[in-house]
C-alpha cells in the first residue's frame, strides 16, 4: 500500500515541480529522491511497518512475491533513473511531466504486482499503459514517435478489449459472481467453458502486454520508434512487472485448472521464442534486435508461467532482475551511441573500452553465460519446466533458441571488439562510466552468488 | 409474447444493425452517429436490466461526451468520405472473415455452457440503483474509485504533455 | 431472458466491433469499433451481474454488483484512453494531415 | 586446498594482468604464475591419495544443492598436471610471437588455464558446468581477437557449436539433478542415480545424447568436428595448444567422469553406435589429413583420429582401455603440443603453414628436423615413446571388451589408422624437411636456444613416459577401477 | 648388456654429431660393436655349456595395467645367443667396411650414418633378446624405423624418400597384423612372455592358433618382405650399400624368421598355418627369383635373390624345419652381406655406377672383390661344399618330407638362383669393360664422388682394405659356415647346430605330429642322397649355362615379351598402385574434397543460412501496418479456441 500512495502522490509532486522549477537537475534529483523514498516504503512494508491503514477489502493483497517484486522494480527504475536521467531531459521540454507520468506508471505496477482481484489488474494495466502511449509519443516532431504511439494506442486498447471481454466471461463463470481472483475458478465455475475462454482471451491479452507471439507486433515497432530512453523503460521494468502480475494470476486464480490452459502457454511460448530469437537475427540496428531480442526473453520467461512452482516464483523473480538490469545497462549505453546500427559499434572498445567491457557484460549476462546473472535467470526457468517433468520438448527448443540468441547478441561483441572502425558516442561523464561497472558487478554477482538476491530477502522476510 | 421480450428483440436487432452500419458506412459522421444508435440501443438493454445508472451514465459518457468528442475531432480535421482511400479489397475481406469466423469460433465455444437454466432477471432487482451502487462504491470500492483518479490524472497529463504545442 | 442470448448478442456486438478494426483504415473509426467492442462487453457484464443476482439474491441482496461497478470502472476508463487516444490522433494529424494507418508504416521488418 | 589454490591462482594473476598494460612483465607475470600453478600441481602429485589437502568443499548454493566441490583424484591428477605443465610451455615457446595488447592476450590465457583446472577439478555438476563454460569464453575472445583472417567467423561458429552442446548438457544436468535424492549436484548423487529408483533407464537412453553431444562436439567426434580445423587453422598458435591440447581432453574427461559412471545403462545401450561413430571418425580424419596442406589442418585432422581412439576405448569399458584413455590423454597433449611448437617456428621463419611451399628444411634446421621427427614419431605411436604405450593399451582394451560384440572389427578397422598415421605423418616429414630446399627455405636458420629447450623438454617427456610408463599408470589405477565398477554396475 | 653398448653408441655419435671428428665417430661406431661381440662371444660360450637354462633378465615393469603384466625382460638362450653372434659379428664387419664406404660424407652425417647403424643395432638386439612379445615388437617396430631412416639417409634425394617411406609404411602394414595377434594373446594366454605363452599353448583351441599365428605371419611378410608385402625391399637398395648389406641382407629381413622361429611351438601346433607360411614363402622364392633373372641394377638383382632366399627360409619354418631355416639365416647373412659389400666395393669402384650393362672385366681390376664375390656367388647357389648347400638342402629335405611338390619348385628355385647370381658375375666381371662412366647419372649425393671425376676405366682399382677385409672375413665364413649343420647321413650327430638349437625346438620337436613326420623321413638314407645330387646338379646346371651364356656377351638389348614382364618386376608394383593407392587417394579426395567442405560442413553452414534465412522471411510478417497486426493477432486467437475447441477433445 505504502508503495501505490507514494508513487501516486510523488507523480503529482513532480508535475509541480516543473512548475515551481525548470532546474532539469533539480527535476531529476527530486525524481531520484522520490524513487529512493519509494524504495525505502516498500521495505518498509515488506518489515510490516504500514504507513497508511487502509482496508482494500482484500482487492490488493501485499504477499512477499509482489512485495519482492516491487523491490526489483524500484530498484532498477532507480538505476534507470540514474544512468538515463540526463536522456529523459533531452526529450523534449516537459521533463517533469514525463518523470510524473513514470510514476504514475510505477503506480500501477504496484498495483499489477499485488492485485487480488480483476478489477484492479485492470486499472493496474490502464494505468500502465495510457502514459506509456504518451511517453511513446513524447518526441513530438518526430513521425516515427508519433507512428509508434498511434500504434501502440490502437492496439493496446484493442487488447483492453479483448480483456474485458475474458474478465466478463470469467466473471459470469464465477459461482457468485466476483472478480477476487482466488475463488474464480472454484467448484463447477472451473467446468464452464465461460471459465477456459476467459482464461484464453486474458492469455491473450496479458500475453499482448508481455509482447509474446503471436500477440507481439506492436513491440518492434513501438520499441523502434519510442524515445530510445523510454524504450528501456518499457522494455525492462514495465514488462517485468506486468510477467509478475501475469504470473500472479494463473499462480492464484487459475492454479488448480493449470492442466486446462498448460498447452497454450506452451503453445504462445514455442512462437514467442522462435519468433522473437529467429527475427533478431536479421536485424541492422541494435536497437531494433533489442526489441526482438526482448520478446525472446519474454519467451523464456513465459516458462515460468508455463511451471507455476515454487523454481518458477523464484526464477521469475531473479529473471526479472537480471533482465532488466542487464538490458537497462545495454539502453543507457545505446543511447550515447550516434549511429544504432551494428555498425555503429564497430571499434568501440578501443576507443571507450569501459563501455565495451560492460556492454559485453550485459550482453553475456542477456544470453545466459556462466558466471553472469542471465544464466541463472535462464538456469532457474529450464529447471522450472524439468520439474514438473512435462514440456521436455519444449526445453529442447528454448536451448536451441537461446543458442540462436547467442548469434546476435554476439555480433554486438564481435563489432565491439574484433571490427575495425571509430564507434562515435556522446559524452558521458566518469559516473555514468562508474554506475555502468557498478552495474556490470551486479550482474557478476549475481551471476555467482544468485542467492544474494533470492536466499537472502526470502530468509529476512520469513524471519521477520 | 411478453413485452421486455419484444423489447429486448428489437433493441438487440436495433444495435446490431446500427453496429453494423457504423462498420459499413463510408462517411465518418455517419457512422459516429450509428455508433450512438448503438449505445441508446445498449441503454435501453441497460433499462430492461433494471440498471438505471448505468443507462444513464452510458448515454452521458458515451453517448454524451465521448461522441461529441469524437465529432469535433472530425470536424476539426473536416473529413468526410472520399477523403478515406479505399482499403484494398482483400484486407476488407480477410477482416470480415476473421471477425467472423471469430464470432463462430466463441459461439461455438460458449454454446454448449450449460446456461440454460441460468436467467438474466429483467426490471426487477435493486442493484443497479443508484443508491445501492453509490453505497457499494465508496464502501468496498473505495481504493479502486481513489486508484482511477491517478488513471485520470495521468491521462490528463498525457494529454497536456501531447497538445500542449512547445 | 437466458442469458445465452445477452452472450450472443454481446459477442456479435464485440466481434462486428473487431471485424470494423480490422476493415477500416480511419484511426477514428477503428478508434470507435474498438469501443464498440467495450460496450459489448459492458452489456455482458450488466447482463451477467443480473444473473447472478438472480442466482444469490436470497443469500446476500447485494449479489452480482461487482459486475456494474465493473461496468462504471470501464467507462472511467474508456473516458480516459479516449482523451488521449484522440490527442494521440490529433497530434499524429498535425504533423502528417492524414489519419490514414496504412500510412503509418515508416516502422517495419 | 591445493585444488582451490590450482583454479584461483590462475585467476587471480589473470585478472590481475588485465592491468598491466606493458607486455613484456605481463609475459613474465603470466609465465610465473604458470610455473606457480605448475609447482602446486606438482605438490599435490606428491602427496598420498585421499590426503584433505586434495579435497575442498564450501557450501555454494544451498538452496540449489549445489557446493563448490573440488578434489583431485588420479584422474584430476593426470590431467591437472598436464594443464599446469603445458602452459609454462606454450609461454616459453611463444616467447617471441608478438601480439597487441599483449597484456590481455596472456590475462585471457590465464584465464582459460583456471576454467581447464575447475573442470578437471569439479566435484559438482553445477560448478562443473560453470568452469566448463568459463573455459570457453576467454579461448573465444583469445581467437577472434589474435587470430588470421578468417577468424571471426571461424571462432564464431566454434563457440556457437559448443555452446549448443553445453546448453543441451545443462539441460540434462538438471534433468539428472531433478530426479536425485537429496536434490543435489553434488557427483556422489548423481553417480547414486542409476542405482536409485530417481531414474528410469529409458530415461538414460535419451540422457545419453544430451550429454554426449556436448562431449562429442568438444573432442570432436565425427560428424560434428567441422568446427575444429577451421579454428585450430584461424587460431593464434598459443591458443591452438590450449584448444588441441588440453581442451579437447574435456570432452573425454566428461565422458568419463560425468557420462559413462552416470548413466551406465544409456553407455552401455549407446556403446556401438558412438564407437562406430569414432571408428568413422578416426579413417575418416586420417585420410582427409593425408589430402591436406596446410600444417595447422593436418594436425587437427590427425587429432581427431587420435581423439577418436580414446573415445572408442572408453565406450569398450576395460581396464587396459581406459587406463590407455587416462595415459593417453596426457601423451597427446604433450605430444600435439610438442607438433604446435614445431609449426609455430616454422611459421614464423616462413611465415606459411603450406607445406607445399615448404621443402628441405632438415638442412637448414638439423636439431629441428630431429626433433619434430621424434615427436611426429610419438604422433604415429613408435614404441619408447609415450604414444605408443597409450595406443597399445587402447587397442588391447578395446580388443578385449566385452561391451560390444564387434570388438575385433572395431580393433581391425580402428588399426588401420595406425597405418593412415603413418602416411599422412611421414609424407609431412618428407615434404617439409626432406627433399631440396626452395627459395623461400633457402635462408632458413635452426631454431634458437629457448625453442631447443622447449622441445627437448618435452621429447624427454615423451621418452620417459614412453620407457618407463609405470608410475602415470599407477596414477590413474584407482579412478579407473572406480569408475568401472560404476560403469559395469547396471550390467552385473 | 650387449644391446647397452650400441645405445651409448647411438647417444654418442647422435648428440654430439657436429663435434665429433669422423675419425673418432667410426672409432666409436665400430668400438662398440666389436665390445658387444665380443661380450656375445661370452655369452655364447657360457650358452654352449651342456644342460644351458634360458636366463632371462628383467629390468623394469614394463606396462602393468589390471592383470595384464608386461616386464621390460630379456631373455638369453640359444637362438638369441646364436642371433647376437651373427648381428654383432656381421654387424661389426660391416661397421668397419662403412668407416671407409661413406669416407666422403662430411663429418655430421657421418656420425648421423653411425648413429643410426648403431641405433639399428641396438634395436636388433632388443628384439632379438627380447623375452615377450612385446619387446620384441619394440625392437621390431625400431628396426623398421632404422631402415627407413638409412634408407631415406641422403634425404636430398625425394626417391629415397619415397622408398623409405614404401618401406616403412610397408612395415605397418605387417606390424598391424603383429599386434592384433599380440592383442589376441593377451586375451588367450593373458600374457605375451614368450614362456608362459609357450607353456598354455598346447591347451589352446587351434582356431585361435591359427589366427594368432597367421597374424604374426602377416607381420612376419611385411619385416622379412615375402609376398604380398615384399616390393619395400628392392627399392629398400636407395640406401647405401652397406645398409642394404646389414640391414637388408643379413640381419633386420631375418627378424621374420626369428619371430616365427622363436614362437615354432605356436606354429607346429597350427599346422594350417604352417602350410600357408611354406605356400607363401615357396611361391616368394620362386616369383622373386624369376624377377631377378631380368634386373641389370646389381643391387637390385641380390635384393630380388633375398627375397628369393628369406622365401626359401619361410619354406624351411613350413616344413617344419626350424633349425634349417635358421641354419639358412646363419648362412644366408654371410654370403649376402658378402655379396652385397662386394657389390659396394665394385659400385664404389664405378663412381656410383649400379648398371651391370656397362661394367665388364672386372676381374683384371679388383681381384679381392672378384673372388670374394665368386665365393659368394657359389655359396648362394649352393655348391657343395661351401655353406649355402648345406642350410638350402636341409630345407630341400625338410620341404620333400612335406611334399614333392615343395621340392620340386624349390629345386627350380634354386636353378634360377643359380643362374642369376652367375649372370650376374658373368656379366659384373668377366668379358670386357663396356663403363664409360657418365658422372651426371651419379645419384645426387651418394656419397659425394668428388674426387672420382678424374677417373675411367682403367682408374678402376681395388676399394680400400678397410672395405676388403669384411669382405675376406665373411667369405672365409660364408665358404665355412656351412660345416656347422653337416647332415646326418655324411657322419651321424654331426649336426651341430642342431643339438645347439635342440633345448629351443624341443617344444615343437616333440609334438607328436611332428614326431610321426620326423619317424617317416627316417632312414631314407638313399632317398637323401639323391634328393642332394639332384640339388647339386641343378645348382651346376645354372652356374654354368649362365657363365656360358654372359661370360662373352651378355644381354644389354631391351629386354621384349615375357622378359619384359619379368624385367618389370610382373608389374607388381603398378598393380598395387593401382589397386591400393590410387583408390585410396581418391577416397582422400573424395572426403577432404566433397564430404569435408560440401556435406558435413555444408550441413552446419546450411543450418545457420537456415536461420537467417528464415530470419529474413518471417520479419516480412512485420508489415508495419496496424490493420495487418491486428489481424494477425485475432488469426491467433483463433488458433487458441481451435486447439480448444478440437486438439484438446
Amino acid at each position: 500500500m505504502n508503495a501505490i500512495i507514494i508513487s501516486a502522490l510523488w507523480g503529482i509532486v513532480m508535475m509541480f515541480s516543473g512548475i515551481v522549477t525548470d532546474k532539469k537537475s533539480t527535476i531529476r534529483i527530486t525524481a531520484i529522491i522520490g524513487l529512493v523514498l519509494l524504495l525505502g516504503v516498500n521495505w518498509l512494508d515488506m518489515t510490516g511497518h504500514h504507513l497508511f491503514a487502509i482496508d482494500s477489502h482484500k482487492m490488493l493483497f501485499f504477499d512477499t512475491f509482489g512485495l519482492l517484486a516491487n523491490c526489483i522494480v524500484f530498484g532498477s527504475s532507480l538505476l534507470y533513473f540514474l544512468l538515463s536521467g540526463r536522456d529523459i531531459e533531452k526529450v523534449g521540454v516537459n521533463t517533469a511531466e514525463f518523470f510524473a507520468l513514470i510514476f504514475f506508471v510505477l503506480c500501477g505496477v504496484c498495483l499489477v504486482t499485488t492485485f487480488n482481484t480483476l478489477l484492479m489488474l485492470f486499472l493496474g494495466i490502464e494505468i500502465i499503459s495510457i502514459p506509456l502511449y504518451i511517453l511513446t509519443g513524447a518526441d513530438k516532431r518526430n513521425l516515427k514517435s508519433n507512428e509508434a504511439a498511434l500504434k501502440y494506442f490502437l492496439m493496446g486498447s484493442f487488447s483492453t478489449g479483448v480483456m474485458l471481454l475474458g474478465i466478463a466471461f470469467l466473471y459470469g463463470a464465477s459461482q457468485n459472481g466476483t472478480f477476487f481472483i482466488d475463488d474464480l475458478g472454484v467448484g463447477k465455475a472451473a467446468l464452464s467453458p465461460l471459465f477456459i475462454s476467459g482464461i484464453l482471451l486474458l492469455l491473450v491479452s496479458i500475453g499482448f502486454k508481455v509482447s509474446a507471439a503471436p500477440f507481439h507486433f506492436w513491440t518492434p515497432d513501438v520499441y523502434d520508434g519510442a524515445p530510445t530512453v523510454f524504450t528501456s523503460f518499457m522494455a525492462t521494468i514495465v514488462k517485468a512487472a506486468i510477467f509478475i502480475g501475469f504470473i500472479r494470476l494463473f499462480d492464484e486464480g487459475f492454479g488448480d485448472s493449470q492442466p486446462k490452459w498448460q498447452l497454450f502457454v506452451a503453445i504462445i511460448t514455442a512462437a514467442t521464442l522462435f519468433i522473437g530469437n529467429l527475427t533478431a537475427v536479421f536485424q541492422q540496428s541494435v536497437k531494433r534486435m533489442l526489441a526482438y531480442s526482448s520478446i525472446a526473453q519474454a519467451g523464456f520467461m513465459l516458462l515460468a508461467l508455463l511451471s507455476l512452482n515454487g523454481i518458477a516464483r523464484e526464477g521469475i523473480i531473479l529473471y526479472a532482475a537480471a533482465y532488466s538490469l542487464a538490458t537497462i545497462g545495454i539502453f543507457a549505453i545505446l543511447i550515447k551511441m550516434k549511429d544504432y546500427t551494428f555498425e555503429g559499434f564497430n571499434g568501440l572498445a578501443k576507443h571507450h573500452p569501459v563501455l565495451a567491457a560492460t556492454c559485453t557484460i550485459f550482453l553475456l549476462s542477456l544470453s545466459g553465460i556462466p558466471l553472469t546473472a542471465g544464466f541463472f535467470a535462464k538456469y532457474y526457468m529450464l529447471s522450472s519446466v524439468i520439474a514438473t517433468g512435462k514440456f521436455l520438448w519444449l526445453v529442447i527448443f528454448a536451448v536451441l533458441c537461446a543458442a540462436v540468441s547467442v548469434y546476435y547478441y554476439f555480433r554486438v561483441i564481435q563489432a565491439m571488439y574484433f571490427k575495425e572502425g571509430d564507434a562515435q558516442t556522446l559524452d558521458q561523464g566518469p559516473a555514468f562510466r562508474g554506475l555502468l561497472v557498478l552495474v556490470a558487478a551486479l550482474i557478476l554477482l549475481l551471476g555467482v552468488f544468485p542467492e544474494a538476491l533470492i536466499g537472502k530477502l526470502y530468509s529476512m522476510i520469513y524471519t521477520w | 409474447m411478453h413485452i421486455t421480450q419484444i423489447l429486448f428483440w428489437s433493441l438487440s436487432i436495433l444495435a446490431l444493425l446500427s453496429a453494423i452500419l457504423v462498420v459499413v458506412s463510408k462517411n465518418p459522421v455517419h457512422s459516429v452517429l450509428w455508433l450512438i444508435l448503438v449505445f441508446f440501443s445498449i441503454s435501453g438493454h441497460y433499462i430492461l436490466l433494471n440498471a438505471q445508472f448505468l443507462a444513464i451514465v452510458n448515454l452521458i459518457v458515451y453517448a454524451g461526451a465521448i461522441m461529441v468528442l469524437f465529432l469535433f475531432v472530425f470536424m476539426l480535421m473536416n473529413l468526410n468520405a472520399d477523403t478515406e482511400p479505399q482499403k484494398n479489397k482483400w484486407l476488407k475481406i480477410a477482416g470480415v472473415i476473421a471477425g467472423g469466423s471469430l464470432l463462430l469460433v466463441l459461439v461455438a465455444a460458449l454454446k454448449n455452457a450449460d446456461m440454460k437454466n441460468q436467467l438474466a432477471e429483467m426490471n426487477t432487482g435493486s442493484i443497479g440503483l443508484i443508491h445501492n451502487l453509490g453505497l457499494v462504491l465508496f464502501q468496498e470500492y473505495v481504493v479502486p474509485f481513489e486508484i482511477s483518479s491517478v488513471l485520470f490524472l495521468s491521462a490528463m497529463v498525457g494529454v497536456v504533455v501531447i497538445g500542449k504545442k512547445d | 431472458m437466458p442469458i445465452n442470448y445477452y452472450i450472443f448478442l454481446s459477442v456479435a456486438l464485440f466481434c462486428i466491433g473487431v471485424a470494423g478494426v480490422l476493415t477500416r483504415r480511419n484511426a477514428i473509426i477503428i478508434f470507435m469499433c474498438i469501443e464498440l467492442m467495450l460496450n459489448a462487453v459492458n452489456l455482458l457484464l450488466v447482463a451477467f451481474s443480473k444473473m447472478h443476482h438472480h442466482a444469490l439474491a436470497l443469500t446476500n441482496p447485494n449479489a452480482g454488483i461487482d459486475g456494474q461497478l465493473f461496468v462504471f470502472f470501464i467507462m472511467v476508463v474508456a473516458a480516459a484512453e479516449v482523451s488521449v487516444g484522440l490527442a494521440i490522433i490529433v497530434m499524429m494529424y498535425r504533423n502528417t494531415h492524414s489519419i490514414d494507418v496504412n500510412f503509418l508504416n515508416r516502422l517495419k521488418h | 586446498m591445493i585444488p582451490v589454490l590450482l583454479i584461483v591462482i590462475p585467476l587471480v594473476s589473470g585478472l590481475a594482468g588485465f592491468f598491466m598494460k606493458n607486455e613484456k612483465s605481463a609475459r613474465g607475470w603470466s609465465l610465473f604464475a604458470s610455473l606457480v600453478t605448475l609447482v602446486i600441481s606438482l605438490w599435490g602429485l606428491s602427496l598420498p591419495k585421499g590426503s584433505e589437502l586434495l579435497q575442498a568443499d564450501v557450501a555454494w548454493l544451498p538452496s540449489l544443492g549445489s557446493r563448490f566441490a573440488v578434489g583431485l583424484d588420479g584422474m584430476g591428477q593426470i590431467l591437472c598436471l598436464l594443464t599446469a605443465i603445458s602452459f609454462p610451455i606454450i609461454f616459453i615457446a611463444t616467447w617471441r610471437d608478438e601480439y597487441k595488447k599483449a597484456w590481455n592476450f596472456y590475462a585471457l590465457m590465464l584465464l582459460s588455464q583456471a576454467g581447464l583446472m575447475g573442470v578437471f577439478l569439479a566435484m559438482d555438476a553445477l560448478l562443473f558446468y560453470f568452469f566448463w563454460e568459463l573455459a570457453l569464453i576467454p579461448v573465444y575472445f583469445l581467437c577472434s581477437i589474435w587470430g588470421g583472417e578468417k577468424r571471426i567467423a571461424a571462432t564464431f561458429k566454434f563457440f556457437i557449436y559448443t555452446f549448443i552442446g553445453s546448453l543441451l548438457m545443462l539441460v540434462g544436468i538438471i534433468y539428472l539433478y531433478s530426479h536425485t535424492a537429496d536434490h543435489s549436484f553434488s557427483i556422489k548423487s548423481f553417480y547414486a542415480l542409476h542405482s536409485g529408483p530417481g531414474l528410469k533407464v529409458q530415461d538414460q537412453m535419451w540422457l545419453f545424447w544430451l550429454f554426449f553431444i556436448a562431449f562429442a562436439i568438444k573432442m570432436p567426434i565425427w560428424p560434428l568436428h567441422t568446427w575444429q580445423p577451421d579454428a585450430y587453422e584461424q587460431s593464434p598458435t598459443a591458443t591452438t595448444m590450449v584448444l588441441s591440447g588440453i581442451m579437447v581432453k574435456m570432452g573425454l574427461f566428461g565422458i568419463i567422469r560425468w557420462l559413462a559412471p552416470v548413466l551406465p545403462a544409456g553407455t552401455w545401450a549407446w556403446g556401438d553406435t558412438a564407437s562406430a561413430l569414432c571408428i568413422i571418425g578416426m579413417i575418416y580424419a586420417s585420410l582427409v589429413a593425408i589430402r591436406q596442406d596446410d600444417l595447422k589442418r593436418l594436425v587437427a585432422y590427425s587429432s581427431i583420429a587420435h581423439i577418436g581412439l580414446m573415445c572408442l576405448a572408453i565406450f569398450a569399458t576395460t581396464t587396459t582401455g581406459l587406463q590407455g584413455v587416462m595415459i593417453q590423454m596426457f601423451n597427446h597433449g604433450i605430444n600435439i603440443i610438442g607438433m604446435w611448437i614445431v609449426i609455430d617456428l616454422i611459421e614464423r621463419q616462413f611465415h606459411t603453414r603450406k607445406i607445399s611451399e615448404l621443402g628441405g628444411l632438415a638442412q637448414k634446421a638439423p636439431t629441428l628436423a630431429i626433433l619434430l621427427v621424434i615427436v611426429a614419431l610419438a604422433n604415429v605411436a613408435l614404441p619408447l615413446t609415450n604414444a605408443f604405450i597409450g595406443e597399445f593399451l587402447l587397442f588391447s582394451g578395446v580388443f578385449s571388451s566385452t561391451a560390444t560384440t564387434y570388438n575385433v572389427v572395431f580393433t581391425v578397422v580402428a588399426g588401420l589408422s595406425i597405418i593412415l598415421s603413418a602416411v599422412y605423418t611421414l609424407n609431412m616429414i618428407q615434404r617439409v624437411f626432406f627433399g631440396n630446399t626452395n627459395a623461400l627455405t633457402e635462408k632458413g636458420t635452426d631454431i634458437r636456444l629457448n625453442e631447443k629447450w622447449v622441445l627437448a623438454a618435452i621429447v624427454a617427456l615423451i621418452l620417459v613416459v614412453g620407457i618407463y610408463p609405470k608410475p602415470v599408470l599407477d596414477l590413474t589405477k584407482d579412478t579407473v577401477e572406480t569408475i568401472l565398477t560404476k560403469m559395469t554396475y547396471s550390467n552385473k | 648388456m650387449v644391446p647397452v653398448l650400441p645405445l651409448a653408441g647411438f647417444l654418442i655419435n647422435g648428440l654430439f654429431r657436429n663435434s665429433l671428428s669422423k675419425s673418432l665417430t667410426g672409432l666409436v661406431g665400430c668400438g662398440v660393436l666389436l665390445a658387444a661381440f665380443i661380450l656375445s662371444l661370452l655369452i655364447f660360450g657360457q650358452v654352449r655349456q651342456e644342460g644351458f637354462e634360458p636366463v632371462i633378465v628383467s629390468l623394469f615393469d614394463f606396462i602393468s595395467v589390471g592383470k595384464l603384466h608386461i616386464p621390460f625382460a630379456f631373455q638369453v638362450d640359444q637362438l638369441s645367443s646364436l642371433f647376437l653372434l651373427i648381428i654383432t659379428g656381421v654387424g661389426f664387419l660391416i661397421h668397419m667396411y662403412s668407416t671407409a664406404y661413406m669416407h666422403e660424407e662430411e663429418a655430421p652425417h657421418y656420425a648421423r650414418y653411425f648413429a643410426y647403424l648403431n641405433l639399428f643395432v641396438f634395436s636388433m638386439l632388443l628384439l632379438v633378446l627380447g623375452a615377450n612379445y612385446v619387446i620384441l615388437f619394440i625392437g621390431w617396430e625400431g628396426v623398421g624405423l632404422c631402415s627407413y631412416l638409412l634408407i631415406g639417409y641422403w634425404f636430398k634425394n625425394l626417391d629415397y624418400g619415397n622408398a623409405a617411406k614404401k618401406a616403412f609404411i610397408m612395415n605397418r602394414i605387417g606390424d598391424l597384423g603383429f599386434l592384433i595377434a599380440i592383442f589376441w594373446m593377451i586375451n588367450q594366454f593373458g600374457s605375451v612372455t614368450f614362456a608362459e605363452v609357450f607353456d598354455k599353448a598346447p591347451g589352446t583351441k587351434v582356431a585361435a592358433l591359427t589366427g594368432i599365428t597367421l597374424l604374426l605371419f602377416v607381420g612376419a611378410t611385411g619385416k622379412s618382405a615375402q609376398i604380398p608385402l615384399y616390393t619395400w625391399l628392392p627399392d629398400a637398395m636407395a640406401g647405401p650399400t652397406p645398409v642394404s648389406a646389414l640391414i637388408h641382407a643379413a640381419t633386420m629381413v631375418t627378424a621374420g624368421i626369428y619371430m616365427i622361429a622363436r614362437s615354432n611351438i605356436l606354429y607346429s601346433l597350427a599346422p594350417t598355418t604352417q602350410t600357408v607360411v611354406a605356400v607363401i614363402g615357396l611361391a616368394t622364392a620362386l616369383f622373386a627369383a624369376t624377377i631377378a633373372l631380368r634386373q641389370n641394377d646389381i643391387k637390385k638383382v641380390l635384393a630380388y635373390s633375398t627375397v628369393s632366399q628369406l622365401g626359401y627360409m619361410f619354406l624351411g619354418l613350413g616344413a617344419g624345419a626350424y633349425t634349417g631355416a635358421v641354419f639358412h639365416v646363419m648362412t644366408h647373412a654371410f654370403f649376402k652381406a658378402l655379396l652385397f659389400l662386394c657389390a659396394g666395393s665394385v659400385i664404389h669402384a664405378m663412381g656410383g655406377e649400379q648398371d651391370i650393362r656397362k661394367m665388364g672385366g672386372l676381374r683384371r681390376y679388383m681381384t679381392v672383390t672378384h673372388l670374394t664375390f665368386l665365393i659368394g656367388c657359389i655359396a648362394i647357389a649352393g655348391i657343395p661344399p661351401f655353406s649355402g648347400f648345406f642350410s638350402k638342402d636341409e630345407i630341400l629335405a625338410a620341404a620333400y618330407s612335406k611334399s614333392p611338390v615343395y621340392y620340386i619348385i624349390g629345386v627350380f628355385t634354386a636353378l634360377l638362383t643359380a643362374f642369376y647370381m652367375f649372370r650376374l658375375y658373368a656379366t659384373t666381371f668377366m668379358g670386357q669393360f663396356r663403363g664409360t662412366i657418365d658422372y651426371d647419372r651419379v645419384p645426387s649425393g651418394i656419397g659425394g664422388r668428388d674426387e672420382g671425376h678424374e677417373r675411367s676405366s682403367h682408374h678402376l682399382h681395388e676399394s680400400p682394405s678397410a672395405m676388403t677385409i669384411p669382405l675376406i672375413v665373411l667369405a672365409l665364413l660364408a665358404a665355412t659356415a656351412g660345416f656347422l649343420g653337416i647332415p646326418e647321413i655324411f657322419a651321424p650327430h654331426a649336426h651341430w647346430l642342431e643339438h645347439f638349437l635342440e633345448p629351443v625346438f624341443a617344444g615343437s620337436e616333440h609334438l607328436p605330429a611332428v614326431m610321426a613326420k620326423k619317424a617317416a623321413t627316417e632312414g631314407h638314407a638313399s632317398m637323401e642322397w639323391a634328393l642332394m645330387g639332384i640339388s647339386v646338379a641343378v645348382a651346376l646346371i645354372g652356374t654354368l649355362s649362365a657363365v656360358f651364356r654372359f661370360s662373352s656377351k651378355p644381354q644389354l638389348e631391351e629386354p621384349t615379351g615375357f622378359a619384359k614382364v619379368l624385367a618389370n618386376k610382373w608389374y607388381v608394383d603398378e598393380i598395387y598402385d593401382a589397386l591400393i593407392v590410387k583408390p585410396l587417394d581418391a577416397l582422400a579426395k573424395f572426403f577432404s574434397g566433397f564430404i569435408e567442405r560440401s556435406v558435413i560442413d555444408g550441413i552446419v553452414n546450411g543450418v545457420g543460412r537456415l536461420v537467417q534465412y528464415g530470419s529474413r522471411q518471417i520479419r516480412l510478417l512485420q508489415s508495419g501496418l496496424v490493420g495487418g497486426y491486428i489481424l494477425l493477432m485475432v488469426i491467433g486467437i483463433l488458433v487458441l479456441f481451435l486447439v480448444e475447441l478440437f486438439v484438446k477433445k
